[in-house]
């Protein structure tokens, strides 16, 4: 669609605009040089240099604990599919995170369609905004080709040297723009700066490992039957830290919750993971992932490879959350370095 | 915050009423479920439905009956666990949630025409009873049918009286096999797998579909094989823990596919691809 | 009159762990009064040999689920000043919150739950549901106020997880003082209905004299976490001299050590400080004595329940005046700690002995330890309000029996029992201490 | 039918978890609509001769007596609920099981440590049938609840098998590796809502280990932080030491 400016001076305006509306959404500092997500109602509580949250903003589309019906077995087995949904402006959202919402979209609205998932996102405003260097060493965005824009926003800003470009890619963000009364029209001089952004950024985000985005899939398939898999799983805790903290991993478990009367509850569905080992248990006991090096091996194929296969596109955003977030050092980039050294 | 009535979410249930309770073993309940306003399920053979019972849970189970019989429909419950239990204290006339049928089954179509080569190992028979009733009902339609069962001992033994059936009927050849025989048991001994080189078949005009314990298929396949069946002509039904049915919420996932969704039954050709389908 | 009478209590309830009472008289003479104590020892002391001095909070907080915050605070305060640290006075002022909350909770739940049954003829708060169902309602309601407070400020109010060695992890925000002034005002709101009720029952008249031990100071707050330790009996000591005053012995009906000092026994707990230090409560807590008649000094050991009531009047005051305080200045959030066992080497540590002296809901509690340079803790002791006033109990049961003689068997038990659960005391409690010097001398 | 006939029991603890019952506040009277409460000494005088439908125990084995009274309520109970960490798995009282007997007695004792004689530190399920656990020093509130609704459903309680670092990332704490301490979260099991971690404290490990947990990865964590190894043993070994001797 069109562009827009907007001076920094008037940013708090913005996000006291917005607000106004609904609720707002940004990254906040917390101890330790860390971030997440939160309720905000100023831009002065927000910290827009941050580095990727704890927690991916798909806690807004896909909450921690989510009601998928309410039930009452008072007369049989009566129920009612409700959704809980609250209006959402997520602000700030990196360009990592925008790609990791893309991967839920695709997932969710493969058929069948999850309207849960569906009914909330509609509810949520999405203004993204762009990194000018990488995050921390962690990062690996460059190498998955995350660290532009790739669409997934109803506005996009661009910090430049006295405001903010500001892409306009939805109607939604078209009238929030109109009604905000705070951008103006973009000049050359603005544009140029943003070139200038974006031919500096090609120069910083150089790719991390040295392999190529379409060549990863394949590096996944020939090292199946690595000892690379082995050592991992000497580390590993399985804790599943990775998988919560992950953009892309979405998988979960169904569960009852009555109330005291047991009579009346809820179904509800919480984040899973496959770093669990009672995930792909069946009855009689059997396993088939039951030592921790195969775990860590699917979820490693399960954002290089298999998503590949399915919905062609890579699940790794390269926030580089996994690796940040592991007492156990499990590194990502490592585990992908090691991977290529042992295939030679 | 906003709670917001859908309908079609796929996590609704139909409040399916059990029409009768048979009890087969110890361990394991037939159930037949009726669906309000007369409806017809309509699945097909090798599918499954999500049974929920509120405050309990949900579990994937076979419909062990054939789409044939539209009136009502049958589960094959073994006891296994928390939900499992809960539904065996259930009675006739009590409510169950229903979700489905769900998943690929049985590849009925490339069975047109064909030899058909059936087997089970334990409570593999529950499935595959839906798609030798389809064949009964619709017998033409299929060549040689033979059927191979194995079980643990005789008393595990599920649908006794329709073994028998089976067994008396001329155009099905039935056979079957215990791991340990009681003192009175006059059949064959050992495992499943022991049968399959007796059956006499053209390689080349059968399909072979088999459904059981993940431990069993790698023998069976193998004893196929031998016997020059080709590996597109084997199909497998492969079990795997589910909870969602939409294939999203990811404990079934075998590779790209999701089990719910794209399974429970495979082809021979791709599980050999997958390293750990079976 | 020469009668015989043979009381004998297995398991006394509505207490805090696991008791008996034998009374034996013979042809009118007192034979045996004993309180015994059975709860099975747990080797606190013991246990703590070897480990980090910044576990010793963590686990003694286990000794007792319903002093948990009273542990917490002597064993913080032992271990601080055995490595040589000083709290700020922030910290100070939450630890001073967390105990008057502490006690409040202990109080209340004594008050309404342990006493009340007996004073209005029930057996128990169950009982009570019937006749008195806006009580028991008030009674949960305030316990709930006293952990939600707790909650905020602690994690949660058994087995406290915030308040370490070195301060808090965790401090409440601006949001979270106005919560927990709600929650105080409300408690002063329930304060008065709960005075009128306690002023309408009739205690048990009883009379013995003894000798009274608690916190004493020379300022003119009312000292529970600070201060030297007094006697009725004139003793004064600073608290790392408290074996000096506590000179605990072994008997073989009790897995509890007994003490005393000036005479053959000492009472600690409400009456105690509320005989040693009543001109400095709050004036809100002296209006309550005056309304409910109790004045320094006080030998009517039932009455203890009573000057409980007094405390949390103070309690409740004192600790409405800490959050006000802290609203006002804003807490200062960069002074939360984290410490773990101090693998980031937040806390400088030096070898050293430390002694905790706290004034928790039964009395005065002491932790003692000696740490290594490496600060692992070489020798622990611990000396607990109900060990304390074991003897006490004994020899009040001495005094009454003789003079309640005249009353039927299940009256005299239940006297006894009243008696007792006066002290509120806390058997599991008791069940820890000492070392091997003070033993059989 | 009438209302189940419910009990609560204490052997040897701090009596913590049934303040946890009893401060349920008014959610208490709700759970009193349900059940008929028969049995409870810390607050009741009442008792009961009949049968229980569900015990509550608290507390561990720790010598003949309490192994005994533990005996006589399992008889007397249909459903028996270990609850805290002293009776689910030994707790805090089971770290005397890894020094020597004698020597604990004396430190304590003296030369009277014989006057109240001790045995190893038990939970409750090493000695008697368990038919539910609520793990945790104290126990958490929700998960009494929960515990008391499958019962009362007659539905078993699947104890969370994954680590308290899966709640303490839905609440997004920030993991206390990076604050630069070492946390036993990633070896113990889930279900107090990480409960410490929430309130800057790292977790103990109080709800007991995961059933397959990577102890040797974890030790090594735990080393890359420069603690002597009888650091970590002990730290490993706070709530756990009484389960250790079931495994010999
Ligand atoms: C496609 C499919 C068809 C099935 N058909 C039948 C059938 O016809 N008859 C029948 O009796 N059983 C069938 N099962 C197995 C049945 O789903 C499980 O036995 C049941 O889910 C166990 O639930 P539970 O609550 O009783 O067990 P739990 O108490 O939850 O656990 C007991 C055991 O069952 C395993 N388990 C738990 N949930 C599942 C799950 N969702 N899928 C598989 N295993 C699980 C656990 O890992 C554990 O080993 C089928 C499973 C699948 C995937
Ligand atoms: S795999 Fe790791 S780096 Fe990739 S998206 Fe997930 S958390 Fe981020
Ligand atoms: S703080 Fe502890 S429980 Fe939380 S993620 Fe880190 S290791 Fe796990
Ligand atoms: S965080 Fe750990 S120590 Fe704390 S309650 Fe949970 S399991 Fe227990």
């Amino acid at each position: 669609m069109t562009q827009a400016l907007i001076r920094k001076e008037k940013l708090a305006e913005l996000v006291t605009f917005l607000a106004s509306r609904q609720k707002v959404v940004g990254p906040v500092p917390l101890s330790n040089g860390q971030f997440k997500f939160a309720e905000v109602s100023s831009l002065a509580e927000m910290a827009l240099d941050y580095i990727p949250t704890i927690l991916p903003p798909k806690k807004y589309f896909m909450p921690q604990h989510e009601t998928l019906l309410k039930y009452d077995v008072a007369k049989g087995q009566q129920m009612e599919a409700v959704v809980e949904v609250e209006e959402l402006t997520l602000f700030g959202v990196h360009t990592c995170d925008l790609a990791g919402i893309q991967c839920l979209n695709v997932v969710f609205s493969d058929r069948p369609k999850d309207l849960h998932y569906m009914i909330r996102k509609n509810h949520i405003t999405l203004i993204g905004l762009e990194c000018s260097d990488y995050c921390d060493s962690y990062a690996n965005c460059g190498m998955l080709r995350n660290h532009l824009p790739k669409g997934g926003y109803d506005l996009f800003f661009s910090e430049l040297e006295d405001c903010y470009m500001v892409d306009i890619s939805t109607h939604k963000g078209e009238s929030l723009v109109e009604e905000s009364g705070l951008f103006e029209p973009v000049v050359f001089e603005v544009e140029k700066q943003l070139q200038t952004l974006r031919k500096a950024k090609k120069k910083i985000f150089k790719s991390e490992v040295p392999i190529r985005y379409q060549d990863i899939p394949r590096l996944f398939d020939e090292t199946f039957d690595s000892d690379v898999w082995k050592r991992l799983g000497e580390k590993c805790l399985s804790c599943g830290n990775c998988t919560n903290v992950c953009p892309t991993c979405y998988c979960f478990d169904i569960l009852d919750e009555p109330e005291l009367d047991l009579s009346k509850g809820r179904r509800i569905r919480v984040w899973d993971s496959c770093q669990h080992e009672n995930f792909a248990k069946i009855a009689g006991n059997e396993s088939f992932r039951e030592e921790r090096f195969d775990r860590k091996r699917h979820r490693f194929n399960r954002k290089f490879r298999y998503p590949m296969l399915r919905y062609k596109r890579i699940f790794c955003t390269g926030c580089g959350r996994c690796s940040r977030t592991c007492m156990a050092k499990i590194d990502l980039k490592e585990t992908i370095n090691a991977l290529m050294e042992e295939r030679g | 915050m906003e709670t917001i009535a859908i309908t079609h979410s796929g996590y609704e249930i139909k409040r399916g009423r059990i029409a009768e309770i048979t009890e087969l073993t110890e361990q394991e309940k037939l159930y037949r479920i009726v669906l309000p306003n007369d409806e017809t399920l309509d699945h097909d053979p090798g599918q499954f439905v999500e049974v929920s019972l509120f405050g309990v849970g949900e579990a994937p189970i076979s419909i062990c009956s054939s789409p044939t019989r539209r009136d009502s429909f049958e589960l094959c419950v073994r006891k296994a666990g928390r939900f499992t239990e809960a539904l065996h204290q259930l009675k006739a006339g009590d409510e169950v949630g229903i979700r489905g049928p769900f998943g690929v089954g049985f590849p009925v179509v490339p069975l047109e025409g064909n030899d058909v080569l059936l087997i089970a190992g334990g409570l593999g028979i529950a499935p595959l009873r839906s798609l030798i009733n389809f064949i009964i009902d619709n017998r033409r339609d299929f060549g040689k049918v033979d059927i191979l069962l194995g079980a643990r001992d005789s008393e595990s033994m599920l649908f006794g009286g329709e073994l028998a059936y089976w067994d008396k009927r001329i155009d099905l050849n039935f056979c079957c096999s215990v791991d340990q025989a009681a003192p009175d048991w006059q059949g064959n001994v050992g495992l499943l797998t022991g049968l399959i080189p007796g059956v006499t078949l053209d390689p080349l005009k059968t399909i072979a579909v088999a459904c059981g314990p993940p431990v069993m298929y790698r023998y069976v396949v193998d004893e196929l094989l031998k016997k020059g069946i080709p590996e597109t002509h084997i199909y497998l039904s492969l079990e795997r823990h589910m909870k969602c049915g939409l294939g999203k919420c990811g404990h079934c996932q075998i590779h790209d596919v999701y089990c719910c969704q794209d399974g429970p039954v495979f082809n021979y050709r791709w599980v050999k691809k997958i390293k750990g389908a079976i | 009159m020469s009668r015989n009478v043979s009381v004998n209590v297995e398991f006394l309830t509505r207490v805090e762990g696991h008791g008996h009472i034998i009374v034996d008289v013979q042809n009118g003479v007192l034979q045996k009064a004993e309180l015994q104590i059975v709860e099975a020892p747990r080797f606190f002391e013991a246990l703590l040999q070897g480990r980090s001095i910044f576990e010793a909070q963590h686990i003694t907080s286990r000794i007792c689920g319903i002093c948990a915050c009273g542990h917490s605070l002597a064993s913080i305060q032992a271990a601080e000043n055995a490595i040589g640290f000083s709290p700020s006075e922030q910290t100070i002022k939450l630890r001073k919150l967390l105990l008057h909350m502490e006690n409040l909770d202990s109080h209340i739940l004594h008050i309404y739950m342990l006493a009340a049954p007996d004073l209005l003829g029930v057996q128990s708060f169950i009982g009570l549901m019937k006749d008195h169902a806006e009580a028991v309602r008030r009674a949960l309601r305030m316990k709930k106020a006293c952990n939600d407070v707790c909650d905020i400020l602690v994690g949660r109010h058994v087995h406290p997880i915030s308040c370490v060695v070195g301060g808090f992890t965790k401090l409440p925000d601006n949001k979270q003082l106005e919560a927990m002034r709600k929650l105080l005002l409300q408690m002063r709101e329930d304060l008065v209905p709960t005075v009128a009720l306690v002023a309408a029952l009739k205690f048990p008249e009883f009379d013995r004299e003894t000798e009274y031990v608690a916190l004493v100071s020379d300022d003119n707050e009312y000292p529970l976490l600070s201060g030297d330790i007094g006697s009725s009996d004139g003793v004064r000591k600073v608290k790392e001299e408290y074996r000096e005053i506590t000179n605990e012995f072994l008997v073989p009906h009790s897995s509890a050590k007994h003490a005393k000092l000036s005479r053959d026994s000492y009472a600690v707990g409400a009456l105690a400080r509320f005989n040693l230090n009543a001109d400095k409560l709050h004036p809100t807590a002296k209006a309550v004595a005056e309304t409910l008649g109790l004045s320094a000094p006080c030998y009517n050991p039932f009455l203890n329940t009573v000057a409980q009531l007094v405390e949390c009047a103070h309690c409740a005051e004192e600790a409405l005046q800490i959050v006000e305080e802290l609203l006002a200045q804003g807490v200062v959030q960069s002074e939360t700690v984290i410490v773990g066992v101090n693998e980031n080497r937040s806390i400088p540590v030096r070898a050293g002995r430390g002694v905790g002296a706290v004034e928790v809901p039964r009395g005065i509690l002491f932790h003692d330890y000696e740490v290594d340079e490496q600060g692992i803790i070489q020798q622990a002791n611990c000396v607990i309000p109900t060990g304390q006033n074991l003897e006490n109990i004994e020899a009040d049961m001495h005094k009454l029996v003789p003079e309640i003689l005249g009353k039927k068997d299940e009256e005299i038990t239940l006297a006894l029992e009243m008696l007792v659960r006066a002290y509120d005391p806390c058997i599991s409690c008791s069940t820890h201490f000492l070392e091997v010097d003070f033993v059989g001398r | 039918m009438g209302r189940p006939k419910v009990a609560f029991f204490d052997l040897s603890c701090c009596e913590g978890c049934q303040l946890q019952v009893a401060n349920l506040g008014e959610a208490l009277l709700d759970v009193l609509g349900l059940v008929d409460l028969v049995e409870f000494r810390e607050v009741m005088s009442e008792s009961w001769e009949g049968r229980y439908d569900v015990a509550f125990v608290e507390g561990s084995v720790v010598n003949e007596e309490s192994e005994q009274r533990l005996c006589e309520i399992r008889q007397r109970s249909n459903v028996l609920v270990a609850y805290g960490s002293c009776a689910t798995i030994g707790g805090v009282n089971g770290m005397k099981n890894r020094k020597l007997l004698s020597d604990v007695q004396s430190t304590v004792y003296g030369d009277k440590g014989d006057w109240f004689p001790v045995t190893k530190t038990r939970a409750l399920h090493q000695i008697v049938e368990v038919d539910y656990f609520i793990h945790g020093c104290p126990i958490h509130p929700d998960e009494f609840i929960k515990v008391l609704k499958s019962a009362l459903a007659g539905l078993p309680y699947l104890v969370p098998d994954y680590a308290v670092c899966v709640e303490c990332k839905f609440n997004e704490n920030v993991c206390m590796y990076d604050k630069g301490v070492t946390c036993l979260g990633p070896v113990t099991r889930a279900g107090c809502n990480s409960w410490c971690v929430n309130n800057g404290n790292v977790c103990y490990g109080c709800r007991g280990m995961v059933s397959n947990p990577n102890q040797t990865g974890a030790e090594e964590v735990l080393r890359s932080y420069d603690l002597d190894a009888n650091l970590i043993a002990n730290k490993m070994m706070m709530y756990n030491a009484a389960m250790e001797q079931c495994d010999e």
